[in-house]
């Protein structure tokens, strides 16, 4: 074949290309299932009996982003990779992976700090101990791994109902997620993607705020404080 | 060739385009309003009821501005033609609409009119061959006010307001009858309205809860007598 | 339930029923004119070239008989409603616009026009607000045209005319060379436009099976020379 | 959210959306030089070859004018975004290499290389981070290139060049081969080169029916002799 | 074809198509009639137990003068075809049937049968192989009996009528052990019958409130006791 | 429950249709395998050599007829079924064997005789020797059926294409599709899913004209009589 | 044609087609069993819990007559084909599990395990490559077994029973703790699982409203002593 | 929590995205085999008869590698679970069964046998309930196979080898009659089936073209005699 040399170039490019591509994609879904992992094991230790509301949910939170090193390491690893415009071109493979970790590292955030993780600070989590990043963060995928995260945090607001004060912060779980929503609805235009998240969190909002609205039309009948409420449940609970 | 005559019909083609590009500027500018007046009101729901009026105030101002859109879209439009390009700003005006309903009902309580809503967007009457609220894109603006009220009517009670469900209620009874007597066809419109049975359930459900425990004034005050 | 004016709104919903209503009865007629002609013009394809006019000449009584269709279905739309409807008649249309070019070029080998076509289907010029024949449906009618003669152009060879798929070719790229100076859409004109590509080549490869077994006269007597 | 964050994400989006308004202008331009060449190209198939020469000599000047797309691509791509952003120009840019190796084949009988390509349509080495071929839309264009020809093998034949078909099946085979040697991904690239084995055996069965019709000529100017 | 065969069948086809015709304008009748008892019903949701009398006597006329529509039914499907035009009135006749059990079970509290509803809106048991309630047809009536009736025992408890959702439990669950025994296809019927969990749910709930504050008379005499 | 006695009555019933319907649909796919099998039959023996075509070709027919007769049995068999308003309830399940049945018959139809099979003589085949059908033959099902011949026409036509007189056929079988593709046309608009099936016979006629095309152009070279073209072949492609 | 052995490749694909007919009739069968507990153990919700035992005790028998069904389609099923047939009894088996689980739990308060569920149902270790309970099968079972005890809770109020409610959040609760621990993928189970919220929720809302009266009953009792 | 036993639910939940994984690896690297196998095997087209054997030889190795590939699957899928994992190797295998059956049909002339085909690629009969030939993957092989031959007989004329049609056309017609006897469902293969109708004409073409010229040349040379 009188064409053999120009095409062997191209299969190298393409074999190195595809190569490249498939630990990639093989680092990304290492990374979904770290993240998912990271979610439940957040969601099992908020659920953990405790005394001290506050410290637990800190200490959640440390848990949590100790988990979450092993995706720095796995990012660090493939940093070469995707160096220069070769970020770019494997935008698609890695960028699933990293919308999960955004969503398990801004639960992390919330559970120790109460506020949205900012950009930069994601941004940070993804850079070296020298504060090199990995590579460069792009705002859709920070925005729509956000965007997850609101489903989380209606599962931790219902299901952590019963537990001592779960009602208090379901109500702040709903205030938060509500301008969540009202602050993504602005981006929803440019982000591809976002506007069909933009729907499963008006379906997560709309359960917190029934379950709200639940503990308020139940205690309304008993002019007890909330704090003695919690404590009649939490005896008969652990009964 | 000439009997296919490409510049006479390429002539006929590329209007199209270029009306088009410029429609859209005009509804991607009224979709920016839009989404500002949602992006406030969406804190009705977190808003205690005495303290509305400044929130509805901030909205106003945007609701005038459409004027401007109205007027640009309506000097696009050729003449006769509104019916080929309404879906454009269908979505958009539906969602204007909605926004001048709801910042109706929290203001006076009362249902706003398709002339009404015309006149709040700044819609000429005289404008009807190129720009003006169909029918049924004015009926999906207050599915979409039912929509919200009905989660309304949840918050409020969440704020201690046992008051404003029974009066949503009432409300949208009576929006929910007026359908009903609409001959709808089998389209998103009867979707959407079939879709309302929920909502109305809903705030019910609300109502109930409040009036089993003896909550709003209405009940306590039957109570005591 | 003043507010929602219930019967001022089910008066502008039940106007649109009704014109629907008859519109679906005019285009159902338009259609079974349209079906006779089009299962009448199927038999070219088994036709002799020399015993074609007959066949033509049956088609086009019909074709005036559409006429009255137009004349009703023009004065059935309300002023500037041509773009509301027009979806409801466009499939008809098409195939309207198709038999009449077919018949065109079956007779004088030339390329009807949008302005012929019109009027050999009875379609005045001063109800373009309400009924004409709009530049895509026109088109559509073009392509399918296309579509059907390179089915004859494998045909006729099989009925021993080996000169037509050569006509048929030459007339074809014309047409096509038009249709790729037309700015199209993404939409379903482009996507059957792109499919004519198919077409010519169908029609260029019988060509090229006459002249390779040099049948046809022009390539025998160059053969002869 | 945190305030600043909002602004920030939001001057971000918007920067995009102003580069993408831009570049959209370019490949607009792009696409209508492209449609011009296409337009020109599409009469190969019924030229003779030995009057191909103008035609080809016509499509070049419209090639250079591609340096300056090219250029304005260039610039208006953000440093390491190449990538980002290809989606946009990469349709009209296969096109623009399939015309330069159909202007290429023809002439000079010889393969386009990717390096050529490049240079034929002004897209500098220096720029591979902003603006420059992808492998990807290379192989594209060649494989458009085969579309071409093979229906060129067809025509030839018809305008008496029997020559052209055997350098077209050799041309075509030796660019068949070089794609098998590539491991291609399930996507479009891959459908379409699936797809050639179609153009391959329309060349084939070209080669064969002239063969075939030589064999006989052969043993006749044989048994002449 | 066989030419007479062609005259026949169309013949046939188009008497069909006729009869297709005739029976939905009837259908299009009984669906107004149908639409106002749906409306005049939804009104039970805001009235309180003691005023609904005269709220279901005016129904009743409206179910008589169904009648009229079953008979003409009744005399247009040809003998034998009833299962094969069905489909046409099933919609409207499973909300008639529905119209008829409501006013039924809020007049004497029992359970309308199958006969019973016939007889209300006027079928003949001689008509069966042409027009009659088929099974399926008033099992679907039930469903939406039993969604209406989880809508009101929730409005019965707004309206300070604590007896009805214990009245309206026990009812729906006899209802609910009946439909249990029925072995149903998947289709509409189970899905719906699937989704009657919810309003058993629902209701379960309102007795639970009720009981659980011991509102109800009996709950109020069970404890004093 | 005090329902009980109610809906007794519809647990008798439903069951009761329940089976008749599962033992229908049991019934019309046995004659769906029937039919398919006589089909594959009547392209098998019309594919083998013989000598005397016209001959070969009745024979092809009876030999299906007859086959066919297993399901004028079945049929027998569900007639009590199908009485009355029975036939129409049940039409759905009857429905897509009896559509493979007519286009079985009508291929063997065709076979034999080179024409379409008509109403009538669907009706009878579906009627027993007394000449009383086992049900009525909706219209329906007799187009639906016959549409889908086209699609066995077309086989036929191709794969018979190196058999002795196969070309004269071709030509015979293309005539023929292109009336049915005219006549049913006609009736499109008022059975459903004729017009689906419609553009099926569009491209099965396509396939043919192109076959024959075919035919003739590569006959066109040679001033021989097609009959002697047909031995040579037949030489050539036994030996 | 020998080589082709047209005979062995015939039966290998009809064994298929009987195998799946024979199937189909056992798990008709199944499903007919599985109707009859489902309809049987509703009654559980109107059920005082002293009364339960006989109730149970009629469930019993049906579920060993599983035996029977399960040996039929171990034997049908060839050897090593589990995964290939699993699909068509999936749903029935989950049913049958949930009924077990719900004896059991009724019972004895406990959690039945995947392999006591075997044993209930009949279903032999040694069939694990012909018929078995799949893990998600189990999960699916179990599932349903908590839907129906956060009714059960609602209901057991309403009869007066104020124990059953904490019992069954407890119950709940584990078995949420042990899904929580599993890794499940995006999948219908993973849907259900979510949902189970709900139902948790469900039952602790009993559970306060239970110990809430029984609080201000006690502190009532406690002032009037 | 012990009942539910976690850890082993999830371990048996877990080994399943483990083992997908690892066949995911080896089925990729059966395909890189295949397709370099499939490479050299275009060149068949190319390469006159009695050069066939030393590229035949050089298939014969990497046919023999995958032996590694089938036993390493073997090994990975566990006990009787083959119709579980089977979709995904099937397109891979498909065509490894494709290029020995080709080898095999250009070495001896004869079909290779399913059993054949398991021996060339190293499947042995002991893993049948983890790792085999699926009879329909044979199938489609062999459809492959007449796909190939098609264009072989038209390439094989062009190379001036005018036997290797008829050889060809036997060999295929033998193959034809063989699915002919099949049931075959309507799926894939059934559609496959259906289109090698087409492939069976091209090369009756081919053999008629050949014979007619052979004839027209001995009557020239019996004329010359
Ligand atoms: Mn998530
Ligand atoms: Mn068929």
């Amino acid at each position: 074949m009188s064409f053999q040399p120009i095409f062997s170039q191209f299969q190298l490019e393409l074999d190195d290309h595809n190569d490249r591509r498939e630990r990639l994609i093989k680092a990304s879904r290492d990374v979904t299932n770290l993240s998912k992992k990271v979610i439940f094991l957040l969601h099992r230790i908020v659920n953990e009996d405790a005394q001290d509301y506050r410290a637990h949910s800190k200490h959640a939170c440390e848990r949590g982003i100790e988990k979450l090193r092993e995706v720095r390491d796995i990012y660090a690893a493939i940093k070469p990779e995707v160096q220069g415009d070769s970020f770019w071109h494997h935008h698609h493979s890695i960028s699933p992976g990293l919308q999960e970790y955004i969503e398990a590292l801004s639960f992390a955030h919330y559970l120790g700090h109460g506020t949205l993780i900012t950009f930069n600070q994601v941004q940070a989590a993804l850079s070296d101990d020298l504060g090199a990043p990995y590579f460069p963060l792009p705002k859709e995928d920070y925005l729509l791994g956000l965007s997850d995260l609101t489903g989380e945090l209606m599962r931790f607001a219902i299901s952590g109902f019963s537990r001592k004060g779960g009602r208090a912060r379901a109500v702040q779980v709903c205030n938060f997620v509500r301008d969540c929503k009202s602050d993504f609805d602005r981006f929803a235009p440019f982000v591809k993607g976002l506007r069909k998240k933009q729907v499963v969190t008006s379906q997560s909002l709309e359960k917190i705020e029934h379950a709200v609205y639940a503990i308020v039309v139940r205690t309304s009948e008993y002019d007890l404080p909330q704090e003695i409420l919690d404590d009649i449940i939490g005896q008969s609970m652990s009964s | 060739m000439d009997a296919m005559d490409v510049d006479y019909l390429n002539e006929l083609l590329e209007q199209d385009v270029e009306i088009r590009e410029k429609i859209k500027q005009q509804v991607s500018d009224l979709d920016k309003k839009v989404r500002v007046m949602v992006g406030i009101l969406i804190k009705i729901h977190s808003t205690p009821t005495d303290t509305l009026p400044p929130l509805l105030d901030s909205v106003r101002p945007i609701l005038r501005s459409c004027h401007d859109t109205s007027a640009a879209l309506a000097s696009l439009v050729p003449p006769n033609q509104f019916w080929r390009w309404k879906e454009m700003w269908s979505n958009s005006l539906r969602t204007a609409v909605y926004s001048a309903a709801l910042v109706e009902y929290l203001s006076s309580g009362s249902l706003i009119t398709l002339s009404q809503a015309s006149e709040v967007l700044g819609i000429k009457e005289e404008w009807a061959d190129r720009f003006s609220i169909a029918v049924e894109d004015y009926l999906h603006g207050l599915i979409s006010l039912v929509n919200e009220l009905s989660r309304l009517a949840v918050n409020a009670v969440t704020l201690g307001d046992y008051e404003a469900p029974l009066r949503i209620s009432v409300f949208v009874k009576d929006i929910f009858a007026g359908f009903s007597m609409l001959n709808l066809k089998n389209d998103t419109l009867r979707r959407r309205f079939d879709s309302l049975k929920y909502d109305l359930k809903k705030i019910e459900e609300v109502v109930y809860d409040v009036s089993l425990r003896k909550l709003t004034d209405s009940t306590k005050s039957a109570v005591r007598k």
